[in-house]
C-alpha cells in the first residue's frame, strides 16, 4: 500500500471504469437516473439502451456542474484580482458583474474558431476535447454528498489523480499541432512539470490516505466524523504531525499540476506569449480555460476530503441532528460544505496568483524533484511510523 | 580637471591623431558678421587615428575616459565639405567629460571603427553609419540599426531628399 | 553556507515571504477600490488641464500666432476682412496631429485661444477630427456647464454627506451613552 | 593596434549555471538542434515594439540579436527642422516615462548655448518635478519588471501612485504624460496655490507604500530566485559598453551625474548631504546581475523623495521664467549636456548657426545605449530569464528607436 505508482493507479482507473456498474453502491447517481428510466421505458425500447440513456444523462449532468463552477470562478477570479489590485473587477454585467462570465460565453460561442495554417487540424481539433473530457471523466468520481454521486469507485482518488494526468497529452497534442514555437514551448514545459509534479502529489497524498485506510473519497471523508467534530479532521496534528507538511506540500504540487501561479509556466503569459494556448481562440480556448477552473476546483475538494473532513463540518452535523442522517437537509448540508471548502482552496489559489512572481522551468522542476518529493517521502515515512507505534496509543485516535 | 588641464595632458602625452582644440568665445565687436561661438570647448581629432586616440586616453591614468558616452555625427550644411564626428567621453573616477570632434571629408566618409577600443561605439556607429553615409572600417556589424535594410539615401544629410513612397506606402 | 543549510533557507525564505506577500494583498482585498466606474463618475479634472481647444471667436484678430507657434501646423484659419470686422469662414484645428502642447495659446495677443477640459473623441470618420473651432464652440461650452453642474452635485453631497456624518455622529454619542448605561447596570 | 576585450559569460555550458549554494548546474547532457525564436516586436515583454531573434536550444539560450526600429519617429530629424522651442514637445516623447527628465535635458543644453540664468524658483521647481517624474519611472520599471517576472499586483500598486504623480502634474502643467512643462529659461506656469503642500502628502503617503513594494516584490524570495545571478554585468563591462544610470550603480560602480557634474541645484542638495548614491552590493546573488539593478531602482526612489522634500523645505516665491524674446534665436555653437535620467545619461548634443532652427539635435538616449548589452548578455541564459534581462535593462523603446 505504500508503494505508489502512476501506471498502476492508472491500471486500476480502467479497472475500475471497467467494473463501474458492478462497483456502484445504492445511492441518488446513475443508478437513481437508471431506475427512474427503466420505470419509464417503453415496451419497444431494448434494455441495454437504459443504462447508456443513464450515463449520457449523468455526464450531461456533470458538463453543467463543471460549466457552472469554471463560470463562477472566472468571476470569483475577477473580483479577487480586482479588489487585490484595488480595482472592482467586472461591474456592468448584472449586479457587481456576476452575469459576466455569460457573456463571455457568449462572446466566445460567437468568435471566429481560426485554425493556424500549417497546424495538424485533427490534432488541433481534438487536442481542447481531450483535455475536458479527461477532466469531466475525473468529475465523474467526485460525490457531491455521501449519496449522490455518479460513481463510487473502491480507488476513487486514483481514478481522479490518473485522469486528470491524462489532460497533459492533450495539452502536448494542442502545443504540437499549432505549429508555433511559443505553444511548443509551452507544451513541453506542462509535460515536464506535469511529470515532476505527480511524484510528490501523489505520495503527500499517502499521508491521509494510511490515517483513514481507504482510498474511497467517502470513507475518508466518514473516517473524519465523530465525537469530537471538528478537532477529528485530518489536518490537526494530534492526528498526526505530519499531516499539516504533507498538505502544503500537496497543496504546491495540485498548483504546479493546475498550471496555476506562481507555476503557470504553460502559459507564462510574459514569456511565452500564452503557451500552448496562444493559436486558439473562442470555444477550443474556452474549453482549456474550463479545464484550467473545473481542475482547480476538483484539486481543492480532493485536498478538502483527504485534510479538512470531506463532509464533515458543524453544518452538516447541525443539518443531520435536525433532519436525521441521510435526509434531504443533511444531503443539502453536506453538499454545501464540501463546495464552499473547493472555493475555499481556490479562493487561497487565486490569492497566491495575484501575490507570486512565476518561477522559472528549471526552479519548478528543482523544486519538484529536490525539495517536494524528498519531503514528501520524509513525511510518508514519518506518518507511517506515527500510525504503526504512537496512533495505536492515542484514545482519541481508538 | 577643467578643459584647459585635460588639453595639456593630451599635449604633454603626445595623445596621436590631435590637431587642434576649440574653446567657446565672446563675438568680436569690431567684426559685426562675427556673431562667436558658444558651447562646449573640444578636441580636434584626425578621425582615421580616432580608435588610437581615444585608447590613449582611456588607458592614460590622469585622464582615465573610460566610458564614452556618445558618438555621432553633424552635417553642418549642404554647403560644407566636411561631416563632424562628435565624441563624448567620461571618465568616472577623475569626474571630467571631454568632448572630441573630427572632420570628415564628405566625399569619402570612412574612417577606422572604435568599436575595439569601446564596445558602446558598435550601436552609435551603426546608427552614424546609416544616418550619415559614414563607412566604419573594421566594424563587426555593419548593419542599419534603425532604419530598414533597404533603405535609399542617408536621412540625416542636409542634402537628404525625402522619397516619395517606400515600398508602396506613401511618404508625404 | 553548506547545502543543507541553503536548502532549508531556501524552504523558510519562501515560505516567509510568501506568507509577507499574501499579508500585503489581503490588505488590500479588505479595502475598498480606488478606481472610479468611469463614464457615471468622473475624477476631477483640473484647470489647467490641456483638452481640447476652444475659442473666444470675437476676440480673435486673425493674426496666425498660434499657427506659426503650433509645431505641427495643425491650426488653419481663414477669415475676409471687411473693414474692421472680420467675417469668419473657418478655423480648424486637426486634432489627428495635436499634440496639446499648449505651445498656441501662449503667443496669442488678445488671449482668445485655450485649452479646455474635454478631452474624449469617438468618430467613425478620420475627417471628423479636424474640428472647426468656430461652430465647435457648442461643446466646449457644454463642457463648461457639465463642469459647473458637477461641482454643484459634488457640493450638495458633501454638505449631505456632513449633514449625515452630523447625524451619525449624534447616533453615536447616544449608542454610547446607552452602552454606558448598561455597563453600568451590569456592574449593578 | 588596439586591444580587444572579452567577457566571462555569465553562465557558460561548460562550467554549467552557478547555484547561489555554491552548487552547478549543467546543462550539457542534451543537445537538440538549435530554434530560433523571434520574441516580438509583438510580445508581451519587449516594453514596447522591439524584436529580438533569439536562439535557443530547448530553453537554453544560445544567441540573442535585438533588431530596433519600429519606433523610429526620426526625432533628430524633426530637430532640425522646427524652430528650438517648438521641439519641446517632441522631447516628451521619446522616453516617455520620464517626459520631465527629458524638458530638462533639451532646455539646459540650448541655455548653455544662450548663457542664461534662469530664476531660483524656476530652477527649484524643475529640480522638485524632475524628481517626482524620476520615482514615476522607477515605479513603472520595477512595476514592469515585476509584470514580466509575473508579479501582476504590484504592478498595480505601482500604478496607482504613479497616478496620484500623474494627477500632481496634471495639476500644475495640464498634461499626464507629455509635459512640456520645463521650457526653456524656466518653467511654463508656476505651481497652482496648495500644490506644494499636496507633493509633500505624496511623499509622506509613499513612504509608508514603498516598504510594501520591496516586501512585497523585491525582497520575495521567488523574485529573487528569479533575477539574482541572472545577467551579471561586471564592472569592466559596463564601462566598455558606455553604460550609465542604475545599470552602471548595479554594477557598484560610484557615479551619478546628479552629484558628480552637478547642474541644476544638485549642488546645494549635495552639499546639505540631502541625498545618498545607492550602490549594489551583489546582495542576493553575484555583484551586477538583475536583482542588484531592480534594488537600485527602488533605492533611489526613496532618494528622489529626499530631494523633493529638500526642494520643499527650501522653495521660496519668486519669478519662474527669465526674460526670453518669443522667438528664440540661439548664438552659434555648440553644446552638450548629459543629465541623470531614471535611466542613465541622457545626453542633448545641439548645434545651432545663429538662426532660428537648430543644426543638429542629437539624442543621446540611454535605453539605447543600454540595450547594447543585451547581446552579450543573453547567451547562457534560460528563455525566461531573456524576459528578466530585457526588463532589467529598463528599456523606453520610444528612446531606443527615437
Amino acid at each position: 500500500m505504500l508503494t505508489f505508482d502512476p501506471a498502476i493507479g492508472f491500471s486500476s482507473a480502467v479497472l475500475a471504469v471497467q467494473s463501474a456498474e458492478s462497483g456502484l453502491k445504492d445511492g441518488f447517481g446513475t443508478n437513481a437516473i437508471q431506475d427512474f428510466l427503466v420505470g419509464v421505458k417503453p415496451e419497444y425500447v431494448p434494455a441495454w439502451a437504459v443504462p447508456l440513456t443513464a450515463i449520457g444523462i449523468a455526464i450531461g449532468i456533470v458538463l453543467a456542474i463543471v460549466s457552472v463552477l469554471a463560470m463562477f470562478s472566472t468571476w470569483l477570479e475577477r473580483k479577487v484580482s480586482g479588489h487585490i489590485q484595488c480595482r472592482f473587477g467586472p461591474m456592468r454585467v448584472g449586479w457587481h458583474g456576476w452575469l459576466q462570465p455569460l457573456a463571455d460565453g457568449v462572446k466566445l460561442l460567437l468568435k471566429e474558431d481560426m485554425i493556424p495554417l500549417g497546424a495538424d487540424r485533427t490534432l488541433y481539433v481534438i487536442a481542447p476535447a481531450l483535455v475536458l473530457a479527461s477532466l469531466l471523466g475525473a468529475m465523474a468520481a467526485f460525490p457531491l454528498t455521501e449519496t449522490f454521486y455518479f460513481a463510487n469507485f473502491g480507488l476513487g482518488i486514483f481514478m481522479i489523480l490518473a485522469l486528470t494526468s491524462t489532460t497533459t497529452i492533450g495539452v502536448v497534442m494542442a502545443g504540437w499541432s499549432s505549429n508555433s514555437k511559443w505553444s511548443l514551448y509551452g507544451a513541453m514545459r506542462e509535460a515536464a512539470q506535469v511529470v515532476a509534479y505527480e511524484i510528490p502529489l501523489g505520495i503527500s497524498l499517502l499521508v491521509p490516505i494510511m490515517v483513514a485506510g481507504s482510498f474511497n473519497l467517502i470513507e475518508v471523508s466518514q473516517g473524519q466524523g465523530g465525537g469530537y467534530g471538528i478537532l477529528n479532521w485530518n489536518i490537526w496534528p494530534w492526528v498526526n504531525p505530519f499531516m499539516l507538511p504533507a498538505f502544503v506540500l500537496f497543496f504546491v504540487a495540485i498548483l504546479a499540476e493546475t498550471k496555476r501561479a506562481p507555476f503557470d509556466l504553460p502559459e507564462a503569459e510574459s514569456e511565452l506569449v500564452a503557451g500552448f494556448m496562444t493559436e486558439y481562440s473562442g470555444i477550443r480556448w474556452s474549453f482549456f480555460f474550463m479545464e484550467e477552473y473545473a481542475a482547480m476546483f476538483l484539486y481543492c475538494v480532493v485536498g478538502s476530503f483527504f485534510f479538512f473532513g470531506g463532509f464533515e463540518s458543524p453544518v452538516t452535523s447541525l443539518a443531520e441532528s435536525v433532519g436525521g442522517t441521510n435526509s434531504l437537509l443533511h444531503q443539502l448540508g453536506a453538499a454545501s460544505t464540501i463546495v464552499l471548502k473547493g472555493f475555499a482552496g481556490v479562493f487561497l489559489m487565486m490569492w497566491l496568483r495575484w501575490t507570486l512572481p512565476r518561477v522559472r522551468i528549471d526552479q519548478v522542476m528543482t523544486m519538484g524533484y529536490k525539495y517536494l518529493t524528498p519531503l514528501a517521502l520524509v513525511c510518508v515515512l514519518g506518518a507511517g511510523l506515527w500510525e504503526a507505534f504512537i496512533a495505536p496509543h492515542l484514545w482519541w485516535r481508538s | 580637471m577643467n578643459f584647459q588641464g585635460i588639453y595639456d595632458r593630451i599635449r604633454s602625452i603626445q595623445a596621436p591623431g590631435v590637431t587642434g582644440m576649440d574653446e567657446p568665445r565672446e563675438p568680436n565687436p569690431q567684426d559685426k558678421k562675427d556673431k562667436g561661438r558658444s558651447g562646449d570647448p573640444y578636441v580636434l581629432v584626425d578621425p582615421q587615428r580616432l580608435p588610437e586616440f581615444l585608447e590613449c586616453l582611456r588607458d592614460d591614468p590622469s585622464l582615465k575616459f573610460e566610458l564614452m558616452a556618445d558618438l555621432t555625427a553633424t552635417d553642418p550644411s549642404k554647403e560644407d565639405g566636411y561631416l563632424w564626428i562628435n565624441v563624448q567621453l567620461l571618465s568616472l573616477v577623475r569626474k571630467h567629460r571631454l568632448a572630441v570632434k573630427c572632420l570628415l571629408p564628405k566625399e569619402n566618409a570612412v574612417m577606422p571603427s572604435s568599436v575595439s577600443v569601446h564596445r558602446g561605439a558598435q550601436w552609435a556607429e551603426r546608427e552614424c553609419s546609416e544616418m550619415y553615409g559614414i563607412t566604419f572600417e573594421g566594424h563587426p556589424d555593419p548593419r542599419n540599426i534603425l532604419l530598414p535594410e533597404d533603405w535609399i539615401g542617408h536621412p540625416l544629410r542636409k542634402d537628404y531628399e525625402f522619397p516619395e513612397e517606400y515600398h508602396g506606402i506613401s511618404c508625404k | 553556507m553548506t547545502a543543507v543549510t541553503h536548502y532549508f533557507k531556501n524552504v523558510v525564505d519562501s515560505v516567509k515571504t510568501t506568507l509577507i506577500g499574501l499579508g500585503i494583498t489581503g490588505k488590500y482585498l479588505l479595502q475598498k477600490p480606488i478606481t472610479v466606474q468611469y463614464p457615471d463618475e468622473r475624477l476631477p479634472i483640473p484647470n489647467r488641464y490641456r483638452g481640447i481647444h476652444y475659442l473666444e471667436q470675437e476676440k480673435c484678430i486673425d493674426c496666425l500666432a498660434c499657427a506659426r507657434a503650433c509645431p505641427i501646423d495643425c491650426i488653419e484659419m481663414d477669415a475676409v476682412r471687411h473693414g474692421k470686422e472680420l467675417e469668419w469662414i473657418s478655423f480648424t484645428l486637426d486634432y489627428q496631429k495635436c499634440m496639446f502642447c499648449e505651445l498656441c495659446v501662449y503667443p496669442c495677443p488678445k488671449d482668445c485661444i485655450h485649452m479646455g477640459t474635454e478631452f474624449a473623441f469617438v468618430s467613425y470618420d478620420r475627417s471628423e477630427f479636424v474640428h472647426d473651432l468656430l461652430s465647435y464652440r457648442g461643446m466646449a461650452r457644454d463642457a463648461k456647464v457639465r463642469m459647473v453642474e458637477a461641482e454643484k452635485k459634488k457640493k450638495a453631497k458633501e454638505e449631505a454627506k456632513k449633514a449625515k456624518e452630523g447625524a451619525q455622529a449624534a447616533v453615536v454619542a447616544e449608542a454610547a451613552d446607552d452602552e454606558g448605561e448598561e455597563a453600568s447596570s451590569e456592574d449593578a | 593596434m588596439s586591444t580587444t576585450k572579452t567577457y566571462e559569460p555569465s553562465i557558460s555550458r561548460t562550467e554549467g549555471r552557478p547555484l547561489a549554494g555554491g552548487e552547478r548546474e549543467y546543462m550539457i547532457d542534451v543537445r537538440t538542434q538549435d530554434m530560433e525564436v523571434n520574441m516580438g516586436p509583438q510580445h508581451p515583454a519587449t516594453h514596447g515594439v522591439m524584436r529580438v531573434l533569439v536562439r535557443a536550444d530547448g530553453e537554453l539560450i544560445t544567441g540573442a540579436q535585438p533588431h530596433l526600429g519600429y519606433l523610429h519617429r526620426c526625432a533628430e530629424k524633426i530637430g532640425e527642422s522646427v524652430e528650438w522651442l517648438q521641439y519641446l514637445p517632441y522631447t516628451d516623447r521619446y522616453d516617455y516615462l520620464a517626459a520631465m527628465n527629458n524638458n530638462l535635458g533639451y532646455s539646459m543644453a540650448v541655455e548653455k548655448l544662450m548663457g542664461i540664468e534662469i530664476p531660483r524658483r524656476a530652477m527649484m521647481l524643475r529640480t522638485l518635478c524632475a524628481e517626482l517624474n524620476r520615482i514615476g519611472s522607477h515605479l513603472i520599471a520595477i512595476g514592469t519588471y515585476g509584470l514580466d517576472i509575473g508579479a501582476f499586483t504590484p504592478f498595480l500598486y505601482m500604478f496607482r501612485e504613479r497616478e496620484w504623480m500623474m494627477a500632481l502634474f496634471e495639476k500644475i502643467c495640464g498634461a499626464r504624460l507629455t509635459y512640456s512643462y520645463i521650457r526653456i529659461g524656466g518653467v511654463f506656469n508656476d505651481a497652482p496655490p496648495g500644490w506644494l503642500s499636496e507633493v509633500e502628502a505624496f511623499c509622506d503617503t509613499f513612504e509608508v507604500k514603498w516598504r510594501e513594494y520591496y516586501d512585497l516584490l523585491i525582497q520575495n524570495h521567488i523574485f529573487v530566485k528569479r533575477t539574482a545571478d541572472i545577467g551579471v554585468i561586471t564592472r569592466e563591462m559596463a564601462l566598455d559598453f558606455g553604460l550609465t544610470g542604475p545599470m552602471l550603480r548595479g554594477s557598484a560602480i560610484d557615479w551619478d551625474l546628479r552629484r558628480d557634474t552637478p547642474y541644476e541645484l544638485y549642488d546645494e542638495i549635495c552639499k546639505d548631504k540631502a541625498f545618498e548614491i545607492p550602490l549594489a552590493s551583489g546582495e542576493k546573488g553575484t555583484l551586477g546581475d538583475c536583482w542588484d539593478r531592480a534594488w537600485v531602482r527602488a533605492m533611489e526612489m526613496m532618494e528622489s523623495i529626499k530631494i523633493v522634500r529638500w526642494c520643499l523645505d527650501k522653495i521660496e516665491p519668486g519669478p519662474v521664467i527669465g526674460d526670453i524674446p518669443k522667438t528664440l534665436r540661439i548664438p552659434p555653437g555648440e553644446a552638450y549636456v548629459g543629465i541623470e535620467n531614471p535611466r542613465g545619461e541622457l545626453g542633448h548634443y545641439v548645434v545651432s548657426d545663429g538662426g532660428k532652427i537648430a543644426v543638429r539635435c542629437r539624442v543621446r538616449g540611454p535605453s539605447f545605449v543600454n540595450l547594447a548589452v543585451l547581446e552579450e548578455l543573453m547567451p547562457g541564459a534560460l528563455l525566461a530569464d531573456t524576459i528578466a534581462i530585457i526588463g532589467s535593462t529598463d528599456i523606453v523603446v520610444g528612446e531606443t528607436d527615437r
